[in-house]
């Protein structure tokens, strides 16, 4: 077993995850799909269909825009009825795509699977995950054929694959994990193939014994080492995972092929093996849907496109109304304000909380306390950054490197006057890069 | 239909906000509220000791600290911070560091500075440099020093005591005279401020405050650390004329002041390094006072000086990001 | 005696030494930089781009810049500046800057409950801001605090608008503006289409009472040349502007003058018209 | 003995008579540069450099020129002390001004008028004035100068670290800026009388 490492700070809050024991049920196809054009970061698509258009399931609807880019598939067959726009869970409107199902689901074949996989070159590997339109399934919608393509410089001689799910709620992972070990060893297998790596550690909290164990024993075959973790959020967190299982500190600015190593979500393992396997795009993905209000709550295999309404259907409404809905995990994710917000590729889960659950921020002073500086992952100051921030003092944000700041959310956990500390923090880097960009123009 | 009886829920009555959604239970108020619980038996034994006047003098600035602390939001328009018991906090703590003699309206000018001075010309909580109970204190100590130090002679059990004036144990040694009368020290039979005598109370509060993680224990441990060893040093090098470093440890504002004074969040360092600067600074400058100046008592002018040194301190033992050595390593290499 | 001649010894020795010394260290400063600097504002803005006045006197010395970068001098302010550097100007057009904006919380329909900062570009930050209408105001007042000269108010409704008299026309409120929304335009320009919603008439309708529903009944009324088609949004030719009257045909009323100009809300008057007749009717 | 001296004059002049906060020169500069810390740093040299070096001077002419029964002019001219101390001040101030703009214009700039008032500061004369009531000898002068410049010091780094955080504090609109500095330095200057009967 590998030597952990412990990183600095962390939290651990309350994990409910209460459907960690519920299987991962599929959802019926639904009559219309809205999928939003951009579901990644990086270049936005161009859309190829038009309206009255006829797609079959995972034809190419949009092409990537760019290098930095992923392209996105059809989530069924039918008849494209609209080009529009459609509210994105960031709240921005996006271009979209609103496509009524036939019913036949019938599956388009341009992408055939690729049986012999272990004998491809590995470019031919990495276009099929670019035509497949397989971004980071964490949560950050990076695309994946853009990770696996680091410079020669920068050679990759370890493959993390965060099985982590340190947010609390969250079970997508878990349950993959659970029922499709070898989709995810395969994927893994795939991605090793093509960075040339052959160090390959699984990293899974030990929250998750029964997920240990399965991948243990399915591992152990495959020569990959299964490093259970201590519980501590942010434990997945890029940079805190390569740190807690090799011992590598990827420097500020940096990115983890700095150090070597590559970090793939278990679901983008999965989806490569679907792509590579059986030919399929990326267009449908396992979601959490839970939180108190929740009827129903579960894990459900939803398509991309898949309307909040609709999953929240599926899992029987509410008990009653939930003061906040968010895309993601309780630390990380995103509110929502509309019911018509599509799943998409990153969608990890939907969380509703009561009034009673969310945390109100008000905008008490800084107290000095610490607690901040004490739980922060990236040893930074946030309490002394937002006093900075909140004075527009930029120039003395970016000196006390607000730029290293990963948004875990840790400081405003512990915050005893509720500071917005990470809508702070997202601020001064939004302030921040812009400044960058102007003077570079300059 | 099935769908038609499911509820989903209302678009309208929605929130949003940044991440992260959840918090922690703990906010300020309780903090607040936690450390006057912790300062609670202090008080008892300060009134054990000196009797009903010791009460009315901490009630006094109790109740005026709070007062101002709603005249000055009025003031300045800022809405009312009574609620986060910070005031309340300031006012104890000012009352347990004067003597039980202290007439009232000396109390009341004392909460004035602490409150007006200290905190709201400011900004109110967490803007303040100096810790508002030391800076009621001090300036009353500067301006009626004859007051500030007429000290009762404790009457343990007696509450309804004729105030007979006595000196301090720091007093008498900064005079000569060093009775070295630890147990009575340490549960507080001495005289001095109301709150500050017994040890034994306070290193309960302390330890209270340390579990619950309200206080950083580096600055306790580094300020009374700091002060034995400079006071063991000058002891040894003059064990007659020079009382022993427990001695130090356990008379005057010491306890108080480590546990309760300095470990303030607002005017204390962020970090936990800087805690122990700061706590190390404070040892120093109390020893200077205490063995080599005017006043017998330096605490209250150790933690002020220090005070004044945490922007200094913050700045110089801020956190390392995670990832900013390897790269300048790196980029000497 | 013995005193005049000491002091004349020690004067003249070090006057001697400072003398030896400013020769070894001269250094050339323009004393037009000092002259220039006192006839600039001293608001220290930086709106011209330079780090205050007294770095913007030096540039204009050095002839990087010209008087007119800076927006806040009067014309004859900068025919002074100009005259001290010997240069010649072109005219120039005062401006102020006007919030493309009329929908107020009462005119425009909002998303969702805001938590978190109060301040714009914060709020733009989380769900993209919880205004239905994702072009218009915010209200949080993040130009107001930018404005060096506090020309810009926002009402009790929470909506930006801009004092034109006191508005210098510095342009930091446009930068400061997450969405946009304000512009620089001549300060005699009777009219301005407070709408910036760049969307389809029925899709910016339902978001905002007093959006510009691309109806081009203003672009008809208007002389050739006074008014044309952005998309779906109707703009004032500056150089060649409608009279004021022309506000009469627009049926949502987001064509005005600045609101502070015209002391009222037409948009809230006309729905509010409305309504009464309404209830007239259904009497 | 002489070297407790030394030592007694150096932490009086540093804490216990510190020249801004009990003695209450040099205020000027004190609340001038004191906006940035690193202006204020660039005083804190210019300061010690003229105060030093102004000390010694002084004392010098003082002693050898001025007094009475001074060997070099054997008469009482004692009564010139301040005029010529002003113009020996005032010539190293424009030394350290000239070098300064040459050299550093950034800090000339950020310093901009305080440079030239050192020559009025009454910490500078103030310090001179003193040696000579207290008879100090050019070398004692010199020290005394010096360390009454880094208690100047100290107390302008402190300060300049205080204002930096009350710029970032919501401080009432009517205590802003000048107000609340003084309060800040009042209260400091409360604080350093615990120094009180240090190293005497």
């Amino acid at each position: 077993m590998p030597k952990q490492a412990k990183f600095h700070g962390g939290i651990h809050p309350p994990e409910a995850k209460v459907t960690g024991a519920f299987e991962i049920q599929t959802a019926p196809l639904l009559e219309t799909y809205v999928v939003p054009l951009q579901q990644h970061i990086g270049a936005p698509c161009n859309v190829l269909v038009k309206k009255k258009d006829t797609v079959r399931r995972g034809q190419l609807i949009a092409e990537p825009g760019g290098f930095v880019s992923a392209g996105i598939h059809a989530p069924t067959s039918g008849t494209i009825s609209a080009v529009t726009t459609c509210t994105g869970p960031a709240g921005a409107s996006v271009p979209a795509v609103e496509l009524t199902s036939d019913g036949d689901d019938t599956p388009d074949d341009t992408l055939t699977p690729m049986d012999d996989w272990q004998n491809s070159a590995p470019d031919d590997l990495k276009k099929r995950i670019a035509d497949a339109g397989i971004v980071g399934m964490g949560g950050a919608a990076f695309p994946t054929h853009v990770k696996l393509s680091p410079p020669p410089a920068k050679p990759i001689d370890l493959l993390v694959i965060n099985g982590v799910e340190c947010e609390p709620c969250l079970t997508a992972d878990h349950r993959l994990m659970l029922e499709d070990p070898d989709k995810v060893l395969t994927g893994t297998q795939i991605i090793a193939r093509i960075l040339g790596c052959k160090k390959v550690i699984i990293g899974i909290e030990n929250n998750k014994p029964d997920a240990i164990e399965l991948m243990q024993t399915k591992a152990e075959k495959l020569e990959m080492e299964v490093a259970p973790l201590k519980v501590r959020y942010p434990q997945g967190a890029e940079k805190q995972l390569i740190y807690a299982v090799s011992g590598r500190r990827v420097p500020t600015g940096g990115l983890p092929m700095d150090v070597g190593a590559v970090v793939q979500n278990v679901g983008t393992a999965a989806a490569v093996a679907e792509a590579v396997l059986d030919g399929k795009p990326l267009y449908e993905r396992i979601t959490t849907i839970t939180g108190t209000p929740v009827v129903k709550p579960g894990n459900w295999r939803l398509r991309v496109g898949t309307p909040l309404e609709a999953a929240l259907t599926l899992a029987k409404g509410v008990h009653n109304d939930p003061a906040k809905i968010i895309f993601g995990g309780p630390m990380m994710g995103l509110a929502v304000y509309s019911l018509d917000v599509p799943i998409i590729k990153s969608t990890s889960g939907i969380l509703l909380l009561n009034s009673d659950e969310t945390s109100e921020f008000t905008s008490g002073p800084c107290i000095g306390c610490g607690q901040c500086v004490d739980v922060c992952p990236m040893n930074i100051m946030p309490g002394t950054l937002s006093v900075q921030i909140e004075n527009e003092r930029f120039d003395l944000a970016e000196a006390w490197h607000a730029m290293d700041c990963i948004e875990c959310g840790c400081c405003a956990y512990m915050c005893p006057t509720y500071r917005p500390l990470v809508h702070h923090l997202k601020r001064a880097k939004a302030e921040i890069v812009a400044r960058r960009k102007a003077e570079q123009n300059k | 239909m099935a769908e038609e009886t499911v509820k989903l829920p209302n678009p309208s009555s929605l929130v949003v906000s940044s991440s992260p959604h959840i918090h922690q239970p703990q906010n300020a108020r309780r903090v607040m509220l936690t450390v006057v619980l912790a300062l609670l038996p202090a008080c008892v034994a300060g009134v054990y000791f000196f009797g009903w006047p010791a009460l009315r003098v901490i009630l006094v600035t109790s109740i005026a600290c709070i007062a101002f602390e709603a005249f000055f939001c009025k003031l300045f328009k800022r809405p009312n911070a009574i609620g986060d018991f910070s005031a309340l906090l300031t006012g104890i703590l000012l009352g347990m560091n004067l003597s039980a003699a202290t007439p009232w309206w000396v109390c009341v000018i004392g909460a004035l500075l602490a409150i007006g001075l200290g905190k709201q010309l400011y900004g109110g909580l967490g803007y303040n440099i100096f810790n508002p109970a030391l800076v009621g204190r001090v300036g009353l100590l500067i301006a009626f020093p004859k007051l500030m130090t007429t000290w009762v002679t404790p009457t343990p059990g007696n509450f309804l005591p004729d105030a007979v004036t006595t000196a301090t144990p720091l007093d008498l040694a900064s005079q000569g005279t060093i009775n070295a009368d630890y147990f009575n020290y340490f549960v507080g039979n001495m005289g001095g401020c109301i709150g500050e005598t017994s040890a034994a109370a306070l290193l309960l509060g302390g330890v209270v405050l340390v579990y619950f993680g309200y206080i950083r224990w580096q600055v306790p441990t580094a300020y009374i650390t700091t002060l034995a060893l400079i006071t063991w040093g000058v002891h040894l090098a003059n064990p007659a004329t020079t009382p022993t470093p427990l001695f130090h440890i356990l008379t005057g504002g010491l306890m108080i002041g480590a546990i309760f004074m300095a470990t303030d969040m607002v005017t204390s360092p962020m970090t936990k390094l800087g805690a122990v600067v700061f706590g190390i600074g404070c040892g120093v400058v109390t020893c200077v006072i205490r063995v080599w100046g005017n006043y017998p008592e330096g605490v209250s002018f150790a933690i002020l000086f220090m005070n004044a040194l945490v922007p200094l301190i913050n700045r110089y033992t801020a956190t390392r990001p995670f990832g900013l050595a390897t790269r300048n390593r790196e980029a000497n290499a | 005696m013995n005193a005049v001649i000491f002091l004349v010894i020690l004067g003249g020795a070090l006057g001697f030494v400072i003398a030896l010394a400013a020769k070894a260290f001269a250094v050339k400063t323009d004393p037009r930089v000092e002259e220039v600097e006192e006839l600039l504002p001293q608001a220290n803005c930086g709106a011209c781009g330079y780090a205050g006045c007294a770095e913007f006197a030096r540039a204009l010395v050095e002839g990087e810049a010209t008087p007119e970068n800076c927006p806040v001098s009067s014309p004859d302010e900068v025919q002074q500046i100009a005259s001290v550097l010997g240069v010649s100007l072109g005219e120039r057009l005062e401006k102020v800057a006007v919030v493309r904006c009329g929908g107020d919380n009462r005119l425009a329909n909002w998303n969702a409950n805001y938590n978190g900062i109060l301040d714009c570009r914060s709020a733009n930050l989380v769900a993209g801001g919880t205004k239905a209408c994702q072009y218009g105001c915010l209200g949080l007042g993040t130009c107001a605090r930018a404005c060096p000269f506090d020309a810009i108010e926002i009402t009790p409704h929470g909506l930006a608008v801009v004092h034109p008299d006191v508005c210098t026309g510095c342009g930091k409120c446009v930068a400061a503006c997450p969405r946009n929304l304000i512009e620089l335009v001549p300060k005699d320009a009777p009219l301005h289409n407070l709408c910036n919603n760049p969307e389809k008439g029925a899709q910016s309708r339902k978001v905002c009472d007093v959006s510009c529903i691309a109806c081009q009944k203003c672009v008809k009324s208007a002389e050739e040349g006074q008014m044309y088609m952005d998309g779906f949004i109707a703009r004032v030719n500056y150089e060649n502007p409608p009279s004021a009257d022309l506000a009469e045909v627009c049926p949502t009323k987001c064509l005005q003058p600045s609101l502070l100009v015209k002391q009222s809300m037409p948009a809230l008057e006309h729905r509010e018209e409305a309504q009464q007749e309404e209830e007239v009717a259904n009497a | 003995m002489e070297e407790q001296g030394y030592f007694a004059l150096i932490i009086g002049a540093i804490l216990v008579n510190n020249f801004v906060l009990t003695r209450f020169l040099g205020l000027c500069p004190f609340f001038g540069v004191s906006k940035r810390l690193d202006t204020a740093l660039g005083m804190c040299g210019a300061v010690l450099f003229v105060l030093t070096l102004a000390s010694g001077v002084t004392a010098a002419i003082n002693q050898h020129v001025l007094l009475p029964g001074a060997p070099l002019l054997q008469a009482d001219l004692s009564y010139l002390q301040t005029i010529v101390f002003i113009l020996v001040i005032a010539s190293l101030v424009q030394l350290v001004e000239l070098t300064m703009q040459r050299f550093s214009p950034p800090l000339h700039r950020a310093l901009g008028i305080y440079l030239p008032l050192i020559t009025t500061n009454c910490a500078v004369l103030g310090a001179a004035v003193l040696c000579a009531q207290n008879d100090y000898g050019i070398m004692k002068s010199a020290v005394f100068g010096a360390a009454s410049a880094i208690g100047f010091a100290l107390a302008l780094i402190l300060f300049a670290s205080l204002r930096e955080k009350l710029d970032l504090a919501q401080i009432p609109t009517c205590m802003e800026g000048a107000a609340i500095a003084f309060i800040t330095a009042g209260i400091l200057a409360m604080v350093f009388m615990g120094f009180a009967g240090l190293g005497g």
